[in-house]
């Protein structure tokens, strides 16, 4: 029964846990050291289909981006809404941006900030940034569908709505025709279940690599029209853009980041490769009881 | 990020350090740590607590009563609105009854409210989320046949760029041929909901040929736990990439030194 | 429970029904006077339904405001031209009242291509299955479009009470539904529906909140008393509740319009059902129904089968070796609020686990996320210990509040596991992207680790990290076997049954519409799937 | 009556919100609107509730000078510092162009320089710093506990390791350079491998699990309407 409690495979799996977290912060550092790197990345249907919807919008109409996530997240979302801003702007496409968090509206302001002065656009003119409502997701979306100046008088900065000329073209929900719900929670299941089962306003989400898995269900049953899953589907949609909008800017973040991504992927693959190897080779595999 | 002044640089070094800190952690618990911690732990409370004081007693109580004050002499439906907020106020304050243990009976009002209300809501959002659609979406047939109308529809529907959809027309065989690729993973999709499912079902013990048709809802299972780790390590990942461009951008950047 | 049980359930009926009927009393008006006496003619017969005088009253000063439309039409009245005939009104079903469908017949003169309804592009296979942005966009590109778009019509609207009419909200670009906005310079002329439309969807009715609640008060910059009351009397125009409306409909063309159609005293009605739901009431009742079928079945006595959940052994076992070990245990509630099933379930669980921790006398460690959870899992604890014969050993202080938020939580917890030497952790509720730090910390202190969880992102590293996962449903089911409760156990029959139904509906679903799919019939299939549509609207 | 009015509140709230899903009339929607009001407000002043438990147990222990009673007063501070600002800056804002301190009702981290300070720098930071310490547990967990000991457990592996390969771009690449365009796209490139496992088998087991759930949410939910489980009596003596 006894095992024997030495040998190199032995000592391997004992290994300090600080030199797996040391390998990790290597592999993720050292490709932001060589700038220029720039990874290919193959583009998904998912993400495919936002571009193509996005795509098919004609100048003028409107597109809701709701930012439901805080900063924590930012790193995977952030660039899925400036794709999608890019998208819509260069194409004229009025963005108009609000979120249930108090922590969406900065990051909103910052992203159009980035974005809008590359196409000449104005905030007013072609996008809004409407703030946050305390209250939760679902009293926004249920107010907005009966009219938007009952939920938000006035925009982030405290103009009143009356006033921003492209609050005309977007008086209730349904003027719109897509909404991206970007969120690192059940919100964008709310998103989705009020504003396209409900309203029948089209909805995309941008989510965390978290959620991405259960959101194919969605897909496949037609409740989603187009899916972003974590950075790796913001850098496809940041190669559509760079590709076939704005081929000076489209890369950004996400497509920067995806080296070090796949460094630790493949980091990760080789732990679990070589954590199974020790075990076979050190005799341990029946020592939990498994499921 | 880039005006910063003095306080931005501070806070750009404050946070510097409370990540440095929480990092510590991975090394071993130490003071520096528990400070992070007990910090963020106080701070988040605060802002919590900000925030209920600020978006429920003051917007959602204070404001609408004393405007409301000011209309009840036109109209008397201020006087209703009015008394929903006394209502909500009494019933918050029934919850502080738990601090005298005599009465704190009292608290189990507003805990029923909110309880009872919670289940109302609940039933049909989880019907209308998780049970319909999703059957809705099983319940299409397991063949299927290429036709050009309905991939042109699609392609109408999803509003292609013109060479896209060209490209996909030409790859649309004739009609009335059946797709095998997409008629076998609809037959997986159907076996894999069944056989999930009845692994979920109590009332017969997995024994016999049903236990091994449960066992292969297991496996069913298990791809998608597989498929979530997958992403789930994408996602972390992506999250470490950002604090660690907060430390190479911009810290490093308030020292001068620019990678980019 | 029996006698005052069934008192307390009739008394919840009848104080159900009685608010109910208070909430749609005040619904009432609407129902009252619906679109019934929609007159059907072009000259202007019979007059206005009298409103009551209770929704004149509290409708402030609906006369004072000036019509805010166009004195200036921007097309003029042809006598010539033919106008559209049999102008009618139909309510929206399934709605709360805030819409109103207007019909009409196409002028003689009107040449273009009839648009469909949209209750015929529900049937047109062609469409049926688009989504109604997607169909709109079909519907253009349409070859008629050129025919439409040379000739039209344009909807006027104004209520009973005023004189005039004004160019409808949705048609003219500047305006607000609630009427708040400027004269816009740049106006030139309403933007007019398609040749050949055949109907007007009116959706710009809004339900005025009662004083106060206006949420332009709670704006940077709230708004002066008579501001608001200006605001208040125009919003009030759009409320069907206190006011009918005239509906004028032309026929235009080339700037000129026609004569109208009219139709007077009409409201939209607020409905008692909402149609689109009603597969959804089914399936509430039938699963409902069957859960508590079975739950009676249970309670009468009669033995329920269900297999044994492997899972809940080991919580026993981690108990004891917790106490062998002479350490304390941790339990975990999650994120759940205290209405959340999940939090529920975990409080069974608790239940159990401090009462084979009292009679061993293991310490244990609750920290909470949320002052509701906390107090009740207070309550859930000492009952255990109670049971247990020690109250005692019960400490309040080890079930404490941490902090509400999420990754506070998660530091503070790993950092008990860790200065605790916790020997046995379990977390019970529905938890998220902190569970993998919950789950590490435990394994490396070498704690013993048992889950139970209806977060399924999170199952893949509980059952990587943890001892013994109970997964979603399992979870739910442990809580109805550890309890012992007839009833409990009967609910999770009634849960097996609903979810045989479900089976066995998709099983029949599937294979008759793939066979009718290959006989061709693939409407019908449509058909079927459509039984289990989702959509409201 | 001390036992049986929760339930009939409890009861009555659950039922009508039940109805009112599936009544659209405008007196029922007002009344989720008020119901809603309701729930916001008793939340507010529950979380007094809890804020006072984690104070007292932070006094408690500064107060005994128990161990680490320094990290609990460092909490206290965070707290008092944080909350005063939030609720004082909750009404009085800078206003930059007049210099003034003026009137508001907004409580937006960055129209308050103080509040937004350490909301964006001790707030924000710690929130996704903690949040990306997943990674590094993420990566131990791979090594330390990610076993393929029976077949189960193996294809939960394998699975992750295709999604993992699959998702990174790199990996995907030299996938697509070797195998697939040598073999003239006889082989599917990896990323649409992933697509199809995330499709077809993850959704399949994705909507069994949603089945159950819901489900499970029903019953419960049906429970507590007729007062089978009362988990309001918890926490309150008696």
């Amino acid at each position: 029964m006894q095992q024997p409690r030495k040998g190199f495979w032995y000592s391997a799996l004992r290994i300090d846990r600080r030199y797996i977290f040391m390998l990790v912060f290597v592999s993720l550092t050292v490709p932001f050291l060589f700038p220029g790197m720039r990874v290919p990345v193959e583009v998904q249907n998912p993400a495919r289909q936002v571009y193509d919807f996005v795509d098919g919008l004609n100048e003028g109409d409107g597109v809701l981006v709701a930012f439901e996530y805080s900063p924590s997240t930012a790193p995977e979302l952030t660039p899925m809404a400036t794709c999608v801003a890019r998208q819509c702007l260069k194409k004229g496409v009025r963005v108009y941006a609000l979120s249930s968090a108090p922590e969406g509206p900065p990051i909103a302001a910052e992203v159009f900030r980035r974005v809008a002065g590359d196409y000449g656009r104005t905030e007013g003119e072609d996008y809004v940034n409407l703030g946050y409502k305390p209250g939760g997701v679902q009293a926004i979306v249920l107010g907005l569908a009966q009219n938007v100046s009952s939920v938000f008088p006035t925009d982030y900065v405290g103009r009143a709505v009356a006033d921003i000329p492209a609050m005309r073209h977007f008086k209730k929900l349904s003027d719109l025709k897509l909404c991206v719900a970007l969120s690192a929670s059940t919100v964008a299941e709310t998103w989705m279940g009020l504003a396209s089962a409900r309203f029948g306003v089209p909805v995309a989400t941008g989510v965390t690599g978290v959620m991405v898995a259960n959101f194919y269900a969605y897909l496949d049953t037609g409740q989603l029209v187009g899916l972003l899953g974590g950075m790796k589907g913001a850098a496809e949609y940041e190669r559509l853009i760079a590709e076939n909008v704005d081929p000076e800017r489209g890369y950004w973040f996400a497509t920067r980041g995806m080296a070090s991504q796949s460094a630790s992927h493949v980091l990760i693959v080789l732990f679990v490769l070589f954590g199974n190897l020790a075990m076979i080779m050190s005799g341990r595999g029946q020592r939990r009881r498994r499921r | 990020m880039e005006a910063h002044g003095f306080w931005g640089v501070l806070g750009i070094w404050f946070s510097a350090a409370l990540t440095v800190f929480a990092f510590s952690f991975l090394y071993k618990d130490n003071p520096f740590y528990r400070f992070a911690e007990s910090l963020f732990v106080g701070v988040s409370a605060g802002y919590w607590a900000a925030m209920a004081v600020h978006e429920t007693m003051y917007r959602d109580v204070v404001v609408p009563v004393m405007a409301g004050f000011r209309f009840t002499s036109s109209d008397p439906a201020a006087w209703a609105m009015i008394l929903h907020r006394l209502v909500g106020c009494a019933l918050g304050l029934m919850m502080w009854s738990r601090f005298l243990p005599r009465i704190s009976w009292m608290s189990r009002w507003p805990m029923a409210f909110t309880i009872g209300f919670g289940t109302g809501v609940g039933i049909p959002y989880y019907i209308q989320q998780w049970l319909l659609p999703q059957i809705y979406g099983t319940v299409v047939p397991l063949t299927y046949i290429w036709t050009r109308a309905a991939e042109q529809k699609k392609q109408i529907g999803w509003g292609l760029n013109p060479e896209l959809a060209a490209k996909m027309a030409e790859a649309i065989p004739p009609d009335g041929m059946l797709h095998w690729g997409l008629t076998i993973s609809r037959i997986i999709l159907f076996i894999g909901v069944l056989s999930a499912l009845s692994y979920f079902f109590f009332s017969k013990a997995h024994k016999g040929a049903y236990g091994k048709f449960t066992r292969v809802g297991v496996y069913f299972l298990m791809i998608s736990f597989g498929a979530t780790f997958g992403n789930t390590v994408m996602a972390r990942m992506a999250l470490l990439i950002g604090r660690i461009q907060f430390l190479l951008y911009d810290w490093l950047g308030t020292m001068g030194v620019h990678l980019q | 429970m029996s006698r005052s049980g069934v008192m307390c359930a009739l008394i919840g009926v009848c104080i159900t029904a009685a608010v109910a009927l208070t909430c749609c009393a005040s619904a009432a008006p609407l129902a009252a006077v619906e679109s019934a006496p929609a007159v059907v003619s072009t000259e202007s017969a019979s007059a206005p339904t009298p409103e009551s005088a209770s929704a004149t009253e509290s409708a402030p000063a609906t006369e004072s405001a000036p019509p805010p439309g166009p004195t200036q039409p921007d097309f003029v009245e042809d006598p010539s031209l033919s106008p559209p005939g049999s102008l009618v009104t139909k309510d929206v079903p399934g709605d709360e009242g805030g819409a109103l469908l207007l019909m009409w017949e196409p002028s003689p003169d009107d040449t273009a291509p009839p648009m469909p309804r949209e209750r015929e592009q529900r049937t047109d296979p062609a469409l049926k299955w688009l989504p109604k942005q997607q169909r709109a966009r079909e519907l253009a590109n349409i070859a008629a479009a050129e025919a439409r778009s040379k000739c039209g019509y344009v909807v006027l609207r104004k209520t009973s009470a005023e004189s005039e009419y004004a160019w409808h909200p949705s048609m003219v670009p500047t305006g607000n539904p609630d009427g708040s906005e400027q004269e816009d310079p740049d106006f030139a002329g309403p933007e007019t529906l398609p040749g050949g439309t055949r109907e007007f969807k009116d959706e710009s009715f809004v339900f005025l909140v009662p004083p106060g609640e206006d949420s332009e008060l709670v704006s940077d910059k709230p708004p002066t008393l008579e501001d608001l009351q200006k605001l208040r009397t125009r919003r009030a125009k759009n409320d069907p509740r206190y006011n009918t409306y005239d509906y004028e409909v032309r026929f235009t063309k080339d700037g000129r319009m026609s004569l109208p159609a009219a139709v007077q005293g009409v409201r939209p009605r607020g409905n008692l059902f909402n149609p689109w739901w009603a597969n959804m009431a089914i399936v509430i009742l039938l699963s409902g129904g069957l859960i508590l079928g079975f739950i009676y079945t249970a309670r009468s006595g009669r033995a329920l089968y269900v297999r044994p959940i492997a899972g809940l052994q080991a919580v026993d076992d981690a108990v004891g070796r917790a106490t062998e070990m002479g350490r304390p245990i941790l339990f975990s509630a999650g994120f759940g609020g205290v209405g959340d099933l999940s939090t529920i379930a975990a409080m069974v669980v608790l239940g159990r686990i401090a009462r084979v921790a009292a009679e061993h006398g293991t310490q244990i460690i609750v920290p909470c996320l949320d002052p509701l959870v906390m107090a009740a899992l207070r309550e859930v604890v000492r009952e255990a210990y109670m049971t247990a014969g020690r109250p005692e050993d019960y400490r309040e202080d080890r079930i404490y509040f941490l902090t509400g938020a999420q990754f506070a939580y998660a530091a503070g917890v790993s950092g008990l596991i860790v200065r605790e030497r916790v020997a046995a952790c379990f977390y019970m509720g529905s938890f998220f992207a902190e569970s993998l730090i919950l789950a590490e910390t435990g394994a490396m202190a070498g704690a013993i680790q048992i889950v139970g969880t209806d977060a399924y992102t999170q199952l893949p590293f509980f059952i990587t990290a943890c001892d013994y996962t109970l997964m979603c449903e399992e979870y739910y089911g442990a809580s109805a076997y550890l309890s012992r409760e007839p009833r409990l156990l009967g609910s999770l029959k009634g849960q097996d049954y609903s979810k045989l139904i479900i089976a066995v509906a998709m099983v029949a679903s599937v294979i008759l519409a793939t066979v009718l799919s290959r006989m061709g019939a693939a409407g019908m299939a449509e058909f079927l799937q459509e039984l289990f549509h989702y959509r409201a609207g | 009556m001390r036992r049986q009015v929760p339930f009939i509140i409890a009861t009555v709230a659950g039922v009508l919100m039940l109805v009112q899903f599936f009544v659209p009339a405008h007196g029922m929607v007002r009344m989720q609107t008020v119901f809603t009001l309701y729930t916001r407000i008793i939340g507010g002043f529950a979380m007094v509730l809890g804020v006072a438990s984690l104070m007292q147990v932070s006094w408690v222990r500064v107060k005994r000078r128990a161990d680490n009673w320094p990290f609990a007063l460092t909490t206290i501070l965070g707290f008092v510092v944080m909350f005063s600002v939030g609720v004082l800056g909750g009404f009085f804002i800078h206003d930059p162009t007049t210099g003034k301190l003026t009137w508001s009702a907004g409580i937006a981290p960055d129209k308050n320089p103080v509040f937004g300070w350490l909301f964006y720098n001790v707030y924000t930071t710690m929130d996704a710093t903690i949040f990306s310490l997943l990674a590094f547990y993420m990566a131990s967990a791979a090594y330390r506990a990610m076993r393929a000991r029976d077949l189960t457990a193996g294809m939960l592996l394998g699975a992750a390791i295709i999604v993992m390969l699959g998702r990174a771009p790199l990996t995907a690449y030299f996938w697509d350079m070797w195998l697939v365009k040598p073999t003239d796209h006889q082989i599917a490139s990896l990323g649409e491998i992933t697509e199809w496992l995330l499709t077809y088998p993850n959704t399949a087991a994705t909507r069994a699990l949603m089945f159950g759930t819901g489900l499970a949410a029903l019953a419960q939910g049906v429970r507590i309407l007729v007062g089978l489980e009362r988990p309001y009596m918890a926490g309150t003596g008696d």
